[in-house]
């Protein structure tokens, strides 16, 4: 069985990869997929931290975890589509209607 | 003088009365002024108010008299009313807090005594004199209420002012004062000229008044009063620091030379002859200038006193220069002047530069003389004392009566030419109508050979200026010889006065050639315009005052010989008329004194003074203005032999002084020797200058400021809201900037 | 206090005003869609009347029954709430938990407090939108009638789910359920904002406020994984000892940080505010309101769980807090950035938006002196954490009266046709004098003059700080003092720049004429009016007599410890 | 019947202000006009029966108190109720020395201001915040409690506010926002002041009393909180009363807030809410903080004079009469700090008196400046000349006021000047000459703009452009009223000013020996 310390290195690296697209990619899908990304770290650590606690409520806050990320990409598919539907893009950058 | 005893009397316990008979109906007139304007029988019966405030005026006459019978030769008394105001004062070590008083109260001296007579004496006159002149003038009509109100006013505020018990109280009238001149001036309010005047006269005096309240300030601080029972209190006096004593009196001597017209803050009072002609008396004789003077005469206890010895001179020398100094400044300018009421105005200035000067002796000869216990001395100072308070007496008389009769002449010109005018109406002479508009009813370039026309006023201008010019054995004579001589008696023993005497003695001599131009212009010569030649004198009223002060003025040599300077300069008012010689004995005295005095210098002296003053001015003037009346015309048998010697000098010893006329000294004195131009150039140019800057700045940099407070935080807003881009990228991005500083600042922590 | 294990029925009367909330929200999910709709027995043409579905029934098939439903569903839940709190003290408490012993919810009159906080906003919110949506003709078979029917209920389902997260929120002792509270209460929130996704504002400031508030939570969910890491539990007092034997380790720091960031985007402290102003504005006004009161409690609940019951120091230990200078900065710069970036906008309800960043900023002080209790190691070092918190708790509860009145008369603004521009507002006080005076009673609440509730709860918040920081009260200069005092003076600072642009709505009411178009009074609408004058009695009545609430709110101040 | 007469002249006002605001607020138009008669008259009476009540009171018809005899800290109709519990607030009210004369010129101002403004546009919401204010300006002066007088500072803001924003001239919208936020900004730090002395207070109070008693049994022995802490302290509250006052440099808003402001408004602006500044400062920096007041004396000596000489060197560059008198306001507050400064009883004593005086004065100045604008529809010098010919009542008036207001003998105002003038030489010695020259160029400013609006039109002018050749007309009767009231009590507290005076300098003379003040 690997170290979860290693999982915790993957969820780290995983955590950076997700933030930084987070913020650098224009795409809302792309952004909505990071922001999984990220959600997914945490429910990696989760396991690990669990499994070196030996404790099973780690495990139930990964499940718990990812009910909230798929509810999390329902709700944020539907206002990106009625953000397409008014703005005809999904580019982050070229819906700023609202500023200053 | 140690203490005061408070005399039991009848009549001080209502002087009060005095002073709040005319204060109380300033506002009676004036309400029925405004109810009754209009109407015919309070045109006809009351006057517009004059026969309300005649009455007023003789009640407070008459109660001054009442009192002053009583006090003549008793010294002094007070009469405490009460307390006006009552204070915390902390000590100076800081643990006790004393209570001290501002009190009122009526205060009775010989100064008092004759300065009360003088203004409710003048005061009724000039009452009577208004409402021959006032009511007869149509520009006058429905608002002579007015007048009267603000003249009750100003009579009480000059009535209080010399009845007041204490430096404060002087103070509180003497402003009153200020203000109903200020109103008087102004009285008519649509010139533009007379709005100007009436503030320069308000304003100068102002500024002499700051300086009076700071020395009335640092007085307080010397003595914790400004009651004349306590400040004139020799002990006390003895126990403060003369330098500062002499540093607030000097401070309070500004106030006076304010109010009294004196240089550099002489230049109100020939403006404030934009006023009716009786206010003019009023101002000039009555009250607003004397109230300088008596402030002056008041402080001589202090100057008296022994614990000041010798250490005051250095004030009572200022005095004396400041009035030698206005005696020549303002006669020079007298020269010049072609309004009747101007000379009368510099002539006024000058003359209680006398005054001033008389003072500044007696109280130099006060302070340096051991006079407590050395009779002669005594005599000098009192002698001296009494002489400035003569010719204040004197002076008031004689310009009380000249601005009458000056007022008398101005009016009948002013009819003359209004009936001309009226007449003419149907006639073909368009071309003096158009000229008619712009007469001047004051120039005596208009005037001439009225002396047939208006016997009475001729006369009484004829006394009046003999008094002024002091002419031996008329008016001020007998004390312009005493301020002439003790104004010379203090240069022999302090060089610096050398100069106050030498401007007396010149002033004496100028004084006699402007006020024999002034009659010889006016009434001598021929007319010089029509107006002139109608002249009438008819006007009712006007000739009671007239002729009333022509006895007063005349019968001077009496009030000599009833030892008038001896009793008016004793302090102690221990000397009382007839008290020591009898009238007699008295005049044989005084006629001794002046004109055959055993000290050498004093008898040549007199002579050169009397030669000057009644001889060399006047002759001068003669020469330039003497002339005959119109063919026909006869004077009254006094003014004859005056008429034709003038003529025959001026047809004997006349000459042309043109090139004097016409010279740049000439031209100076015209422009009244640019102080007026400089002093509006100074307030108009850095005051006003300054005031605009400031106000500028109070505008642009102190509001300033807080605007740019306020549009640099809205530029700011804009630069901080223009973060917020819009796109939510740099939103996250910004976040996550913020997560960097977050452990920047945990990691810093730990 | 006592402990609940298991599903029992003192576990339901613990948790009444929850479960009233979610019977609401079946009701309001079944009730408008009774009608004479049939199921047909899979197979067979019989079809059996199941009353739900086809044509409604007239009786529930009026748009306004959601909004009637939730109103009485939130205002039973409050009714439930308050009257716990008017019977409880503070020493009284449940704790439900696991059958192993993890405690989920704790019900004491802290929790219960921040449930009042949030009913109560969701409720004023609920009444002012009654007459907002469409509501057409009451004909069942009308295609948009129905769908508009459809989004009432919508409306309304997602305001209760939002009470319900954030009850949760209140009541969670364990991180995780709490956060599962706030994924619930934002998500319903994120729909709410792009609720009128047919306008450009609408969908555009949902989705805005929708990707930056779920990064937030997600690097807070990641945090709250590096804890359970580090700690091997998320229950609260398991991790506050932990980090009382501890002490602050690399990792606990990291995941302190994270989590930070979930709550302070909820808060809207700067630099994390950016997407309020958009959301506020895309979102209608009532929503908006309930972001900045409800929404922002729950953040500042989460945040004063966090670093009140974790990581604050021991009373007799010494020694600040570890974050103290981190929120000292937060706070400097999150109070000045929202007053200067208010100072200038022209939309209401950004200014509104940046003045609730400003107040979150005088929040954050507040807790910045909590995190100072016990200096000086002064004797009521308790009581200066209790007024502290209690003030905190006053504030919240206070705005929410001013800061909903604001955005509700916004909202009557909108109903006419935008309030995109502050001369919408213009002429107010003529058009219609007693909503005019209640926007300036709200706005000069909000800057905090006297007599208003938004005085009393600035001045209990200055006090708390000053107490603090002032300590054992014998200073030989200011200087002494500790620095938060400086704090305060900036917060006081920042009042009187706030006071410009409350003021300039004043001005703009009374002042300004009309825009063109806008005469005479305001389109009908009875409730959002009732809403409105609720908020302003509070908006006064708190600031006259607020004691009873001090009271209330220093017991449940007391009973967080 | 034990009746609270203070608690009651504070809310009755303003809970029938309310009362009517609300009643009329419903009504639009012609039908809310019809109530400006109604309720200008109740506002009156309403006034009117405040100031008998204070009148009564001072005569000892209620109460029979002994007004001269009231030493430091102790109060007079004190009566105590419990506000908020928890917080330790209380509202206390009670009077003394220093402010009965203060409650007393409100409920005198009242009246006069409602009646000079008798025809004011919108009388219905006018009215009703008059009284407002004047409720709040005598909570501020009777307020024994911290909070509650804090409360009553802030909330004179609200209807004056109004005031100027709804009746004030073209430039109100700034003016009223400046005014309030100076106040606002000012009374904030103020209040941090406040608070953060509460808490190093050895015994929390927010009562003023008791706060008194226990900063002088500290202050005899040593210094209360200690010199560096009052010294701050004594800072942060004299900033907000200072900008109320105002000083120079914080005087700004006071011309905008005069020249913009109705008249009423002004009237009560400068007769009242100037004067919260000055007792504020007696009230608690100068109660609390002696030594402070000791160390800091010479800067407020400064800053007094500063305002004082700028104040009157501004008023010699306008050409706007209102603000003119505005910045003889900032003129004449110079004075009250000067007196402050010169640590004499009879300074103080000054200081009181000219809140008292000015407080009578500046609201003539303020009716004439608006009476000029009401008839002429303009505010320049020199616009309208000749009024003593046009309008003599209002000429009279203005010379009156103007008079008064520059300190003429027997008017109010002289006798705070000479006080002053005595204590501040005893003080400071040369620097009279400062304000020696104010005087000189208060009369200067105030005869060169008489100049030209009472004096000259004669045929060669006429009357202004903006009456398009209409007749020029005088003031109305209830403006007459209103000048004649101002002016009989000028004149009566310049000939008696004993009748205030007595408790003002028993105040002071038993607040310097409490606080142990002292020393040259």
């Amino acid at each position: 069985m690997i170290d979860p310390a290693w999982v915790s290195v993957l969820s780290v690296i995983l955590f950076i990869i997700g933030v930084w697209g987070a913020f650098t990619r224009k795409n809302a899908i792309i952004v909505l997929m990071c922001l999984e990304l990220i959600l997914n770290a945490a429910n990696l650590q989760f396991v690990a931290a669990a499994i070196q606690h030996g404790d099973a409520t780690g495990w139930v806050y990964a499940i718990f975890a990812i009910a909230i990320a798929a509810s999390e990409v329902a709700i944020g598919l539907a206002i990106f589509l009625a953000m397409y539907g008014q703005h005809e893009t999904i580019s982050l950058d070229d819906v700023n209607l609202l500023k200053h | 003088m140690a203490g005061t005893e408070t005399i039991s009397s009848t009549f001080i316990e209502y002087a009060i009365f005095i002073v709040l008979l005319p204060m109380l109906a300033f506002p009676i007139i004036l309400f029925l002024g405004h109810i009754f304007n209009g109407n015919q029988k309070w045109v006809k019966s009351a006057k517009e108010g004059g026969l309300i405030a005649l009455p007023i005026m003789v009640a407070s006459f008459v109660l001054s008299m009442l009192l002053i019978a009583e006090f003549i030769g008793t010294g002094t008394g007070s009469h405490h009313i009460g307390d006006w105001l009552s204070f915390g004062w902390m000590s100076a070590d800081g643990m006790t807090i004393n209570e001290k008083v501002f009190g009122v109260g009526i205060y009775i001296d010989h100064v008092t005594v004759m300065l009360l007579f003088v203004a409710s004496f003048l005061c009724m006159l000039i009452n009577i004199f208004s409402i021959g002149y006032m009511n007869t003038d149509p520009i006058n009509d429905n608002r002579n209420h007015r007048f009267y109100a603000e003249f009750v006013l100003f009579c009480s505020g000059m009535l209080g002012m010399v009845l007041a018990d204490s430096f404060l109280w002087l103070f509180i009238f003497w402003e009153l004062m200020g203000l109903c001149s200020y109103l008087l001036i102004g009285f008519y309010y649509e010139k533009p000229s007379a709005a100007y005047a009436a503030k320069k006269a308000f304003l100068t005096t102002r500024v002499g008044d700051v300086f009076l309240v700071i020395g009335l300030v640092m007085l307080w601080n010397l003595f914790d009063s400004l009651d004349y029972a306590v400040v004139f209190n020799e002990d006390l006096i003895a126990q403060v620091d003369p330098g500062q004593l002499q540093l607030a009196l000097g401070m309070m001597f500004i106030g006076a030379v304010g109010k009294s017209a004196q240089f550099p803050l002489h230049v109100w009072l020939p403006d404030a002859m934009e006023g009716p002609t009786p206010v003019s008396a009023l101002i000039h004789a009555a009250t607003m200038v004397n109230a300088g003077l008596y402030l002056v005469a008041r402080m001589f206890p202090f100057f008296g006193a022994p614990g000041m010895h010798g250490e005051l001179v250095d004030l009572a020398f200022i005095i004396a220069a400041i009035g030698g100094i206005t005696a020549v400044m303002a006669a020079a300018i007298a020269f010049v002047q072609d309004d009747l009421k101007k000379v009368l105005a510099y002539s006024t200035m000058s003359q209680l530069a006398y005054i001033f000067t008389g003072l500044g002796a007696a109280l130099w000869l006060a302070n340096s003389l051991d006079w407590h216990t050395d009779d002669k001395a005594h005599a000098i100072v009192v002698v001296a004392f009494g002489a400035a308070l003569f010719h204040l007496f004197n002076h008031a008389m004689a310009k009380g009566m000249l601005f009458m009769a000056s007022g008398s002449v101005i009016h009948e010109m002013h009819h003359a030419h209004h009936d001309m005018h009226h007449h003419d109406d149907h006639g073909d002479d368009h071309h003096d109508d158009h000229d008619d508009d712009h007469f001047d009813a004051q120039s005596m370039e208009n005037m001439g050979g009225l002396a047939s026309k208006m016997p009475i006023t001729a006369t009484a201008m004829l006394v009046g200026s003999a008094s002024i010019m002091g002419l031996p054995l008329i008016g001020g004579f007998w004390s312009k010889e005493g301020i002439i001589a003790n104004a010379w008696r203090v240069a022999l023993e302090d060089p610096r006065f050398f100069l106050p005497a030498a401007c007396v003695l010149i002033g004496a001599a100028m004084t006699g050639f402007y006020m024999s131009r002034m009659w010889l212009k006016t009434f001598a010569g021929k007319p010089k315009t029509e107006v002139a030649a109608n002249v009438h004198e008819n006007t009712p009223w006007i000739p009671i005052p007239l002729v009333t002060l022509t006895f007063v003025s005349l019968s001077s040599v009496i009030l000599a010989g009833m030892m008038f300077t001896h009793w008016a300069g004793e302090p102690n008012g221990g000397y009382a008329f007839f008290g020591e010689k009898g009238l007699l004995k008295g005049l044989i005295y005084e006629f001794e004194h002046v004109f055959a005095n055993s000290d050498a210098f004093f008898f040549v002296l007199t002579y050169v003074a009397i030669f000057i003053g009644a001889i060399v001015g006047p002759g001068l003037a003669m020469a330039l203005y003497g002339g005959s009346l119109k063919d026909g015309e006869k004077a009254k048998p006094w003014m004859q032999p005056i008429i034709n010697l003038s003529s025959r000098v001026n047809a004997k010893r006349g000459f042309d002084n043109s090139a004097w006329a016409n010279s740049g000294l000439s031209n100076a004195l015209k422009e009244r020797l640019y102080f007026d131009k400089w002093y509006d150039a100074a307030m108009l140019k850095l005051v006003a200058g300054f005031a605009n800057v400031s106000a500028a700045f109070d505008r642009k940099v102190v509001d300033g400021t807080i605007k740019t407070i306020e549009s640099t935080s809205q530029k700011l807003s804009t630069q901080v809201r223009r973060l917020t881009t819009g796109s939510a990228r740099d939103y996250i991005m910004m976040a996550a900037l913020g997560v960097l500083v977050i452990y920047l600042l945990l990691g810093v922590m730990v | 206090m006592s402990a609940q294990n298991g599903f029992n029925s003192d576990m339901f009367e613990a948790l009444a005003p929850e479960l009233t909330l979610f019977v609401g929200l079946l009701l309001i999910m079944i009730v408008p869609n009774l009608g004479n709709g049939t199921f047909r027995i899979p197979g067979t043409s019989i079809r059996l009347p199941w009353f739900f579905g086809g044509t409604r029934y007239k009786a529930v098939a009026s748009p306004r029954l959601p909004g009637l439903l939730a109103v009485l569903t939130m205002a039973v839940a409050l009714f439930q709430v308050i009257c716990y709190l008017l019977d409880a003290s503070a020493a009284d408490g449940k704790v439900i938990s696991s059958e192993n012993g993890i405690e989920i919810f704790k019900v004491n009159m802290f929790s219960r407090i921040f449930e009042a906080i949030f009913f109560a906003a969701l409720l004023l919110a609920a009444i002012a939108s009654l007459d907002r949506l469409p509501t057409g003709s009451q004909k069942s078979d009308d295609i948009d009638v129905l769908f508009n029917n459809r989004r009432q209920a919508d409306f309304y389902i997602l305001m209760l789910t939002s009470a319900l997260g954030m009850s949760v929120v209140a009541l969670a002792q364990d991180m995780f359920v709490l956060f599962v509270g706030l994924e619930l209460a934002s998500f319903s929130t994120y729909v709410l904002v792009a609720f009128h996704k047919e306008t450009r504002a609408g969908s555009e400031g949902g989705a805005k406020y929708f990707i930056v508030g779920s990064v937030a939570s997600a690097v807070g969910l990641y945090g709250l994984s590096m804890l359970y890491l580090w700690a091997g539990s998320l229950q609260f007092d398991v991790l506050a000892a932990k980090w009382a034997a501890d002490g602050a380790t690399s990792l606990s720091m990291m995941a302190l940080g994270f989590v930070l960031v979930g709550f302070a985007f909820k808060i809207s402290a700067a630099p994390f505010h950016f997407a309020a102003p958009d959301a506020y504005s895309g979102a209608n006004s009532p929503v908006a309101g309930v972001l900045a009161t409800a929404s922002k409690a729950m953040g500042m609940l989460g945040l004063m769980r966090v670093l009140l019951l974790i990581t604050i120091p021991e009373m007799d230990a010494e020694g600040s807090a570890i974050w103290i200078g981190l929120l000292g900065v937060l706070a400097a710069v999150t109070m000045t950035w929202g007053n200067i970036a208010a100072l200038g906008s022209d939309n209401p309800k950004r200014m509104l938006a940046y003045s609730s960043v400003a107040h979150a900023g005088y929040m954050l002080a507040a807790l910045t002196a909590i995190g100072a209790w016990n200096w000086g190691l002064v004797d009521n070092a308790g009581d200066a954490m209790d007024v502290v918190v209690a003030a905190l708790i006053f504030h919240m509860f206070v705005l929410v009266f001013f800061k909903l009145g604001a955005f509700l008369i916004l909202g009557v603004l909108e109903m006419e046709g935008g309030a995109s521009r502050l001369s919408s507002l213009a002429g107010l006080g003529k058009r219609e004098p007693l909503l005019a005076i209640a926007m300036f009673l709200f706005m000069i609440s909000l800057a905090g003059v006297p007599p208003m509730a938004g005085f009393l709860s600035k001045l209990l918040v200055i006090m708390g700080i000053v107490e603090v920081a002032t300590g054992t009260g014998s200073l030989s200069s200011i200087g002494d003092a500790h620095w938060v005092w400086w704090l305060a003076l900036l917060m006081v600072i920042n009042s009187a720049i706030s006071m410009f642009y409350y003021l300039r709505v004043g001005v703009v009411m009374y002042f300004h004429e009309p825009e063109e178009g806008r005469k005479g009074p305001l389109a009908s609408g009875a409730s959002i009016r009732i809403a409105i004058a609720l908020c302003a009695i509070g908006t006064v009545a708190f600031g006259l007599v607020g004691g009873e609430l001090i009271e209330l709110c220093r017991d449940a101040a007391e009973s967080l410890r | 019947m034990n009746i609270d007469y203070l608690s009651l002249l504070v809310v009755l006002p303003i809970l029938a202000s309310i009362f009517l605001l609300i009643l009329t607020s419903r009504l639009n138009g012609f039908a809310r006009a019809k109530f400006d008669a109604p309720v200008r008259m109740a506002a009156l009476i309403i006034s009117l029966a405040m100031f008998m009540l204070t009148t009564l009171m001072f005569l000892g018809q209620i109460g029979d108190v002994g007004w001269s005899n009231i030493a430091f800290n102790t109060f007079e109709f004190q009566e105590s109720y419990v506000w908020i519990e928890q917080l330790g607030i209380t509202w206390t009210v009670g009077v003394d020395g220093l402010s009965f004369p203060m409650v007393w010129l409100t409920t005198l101002l009242m009246p006069i201001t409602i009646i000079a403004t008798w025809n004011e546009k919108s009388g219905a919401t006018y009215f009703p915040l008059m009284l407002m204010l004047g409720g709040a300006l005598i909570g501020v002066f009777v307020a024994l409690d911290m909070f509650m007088f804090y409360v009553f500072w802030e909330l004179t803001l609200i209807p004056m506010f109004f005031m100027i924003l709804k009746w004030g001239g073209k430039d109100r919208k700034y003016a009223a926002q400046k005014f309030f936020i100076y106040t606002f900004t000012a009374s904030v730090v103020m209040l941090l002041g406040l608070l953060t002395m509460y808490f190093l207070m050895d015994t929390q109070t927010f009562n003023m009393q008791e706060m008194v008693v226990q900063a002088s049994g500290a202050n005899a022995n040593g210094v209360w909180l200690g010199l560096e802490v009052q010294k701050v302290l004594f800072i942060m509250l004299m900033l907000g009363f200072l900008v109320k006052l105002p000083a120079a440099p914080f005087h700004t808003w006071l011309p905008d807030a005069h020249v913009q402001a109705p008249t009423g408004g002004s009237m009560m602006l400068a007769g009242v809410m100037l004067k919260m500044g000055a007792y504020g400062m007696f009230r608690l920096p100068i109660s609390l903080f002696p030594h402070a007041l000791e160390e800091f004396r010479f800067i407020v000596m400064m800053i007094g004079l500063v305002s004082l000489v700028w104040g009157a060197i501004v008023c010699l560059g306008q050409t706007n009469l209102k603000k003119m008198v505005a910045y003889s306001s900032v003129s004449h507050m110079g004075v009250i700090l000067l007196g402050i400064a010169s640590m004499q009883p009879l300074g103080w004593a000054a200081a009181l008196f000219m809140m008292f005086a000015h407080g009578i004065i500046s609201p003539m100045l303020f009716a004439v400046c608006g009476a000029f604008k009401h008839h002429y529809h303009s505010m320049e010098i020199g616009a309208m000349r000749g009024m003593a010919k046009h309008s003599p009542w209002l000429a009279t008036s203005m010379m009156f006021g103007w008079m008064a207001s520059l300190g003429l003998p027997l008017l109010a105002g002289f006798v705070a000047e000479l006080m002053l003038m005595v204590a501040y030489w005893h003080a400071y010695g040369w620097w009279i000459i400062f304000p020696g020259l104010v005087l000189a160029i208060t009369a200067a400013y105030y005869l060169w703009s008489m100049q030209r609006t009472i004096f000259e039109g004669g045929e060669a002018t006429q009357p202004p452009e903006s009456l398009h050749g209409d007749p020029v007309p005088d003031i109305d009767n209830s403006e007459k009223i209103a000048m004649l009231l101002l002016a009989a009590f000028t004149v009566l507290f310049g000939i008696m000013p004993w009748i205030f005076l007595d408790m003002m300098d028993m105040w002071t003379r038993s607040a310097m020996a409490f606080l142990g003040l002292g020393g040259a």
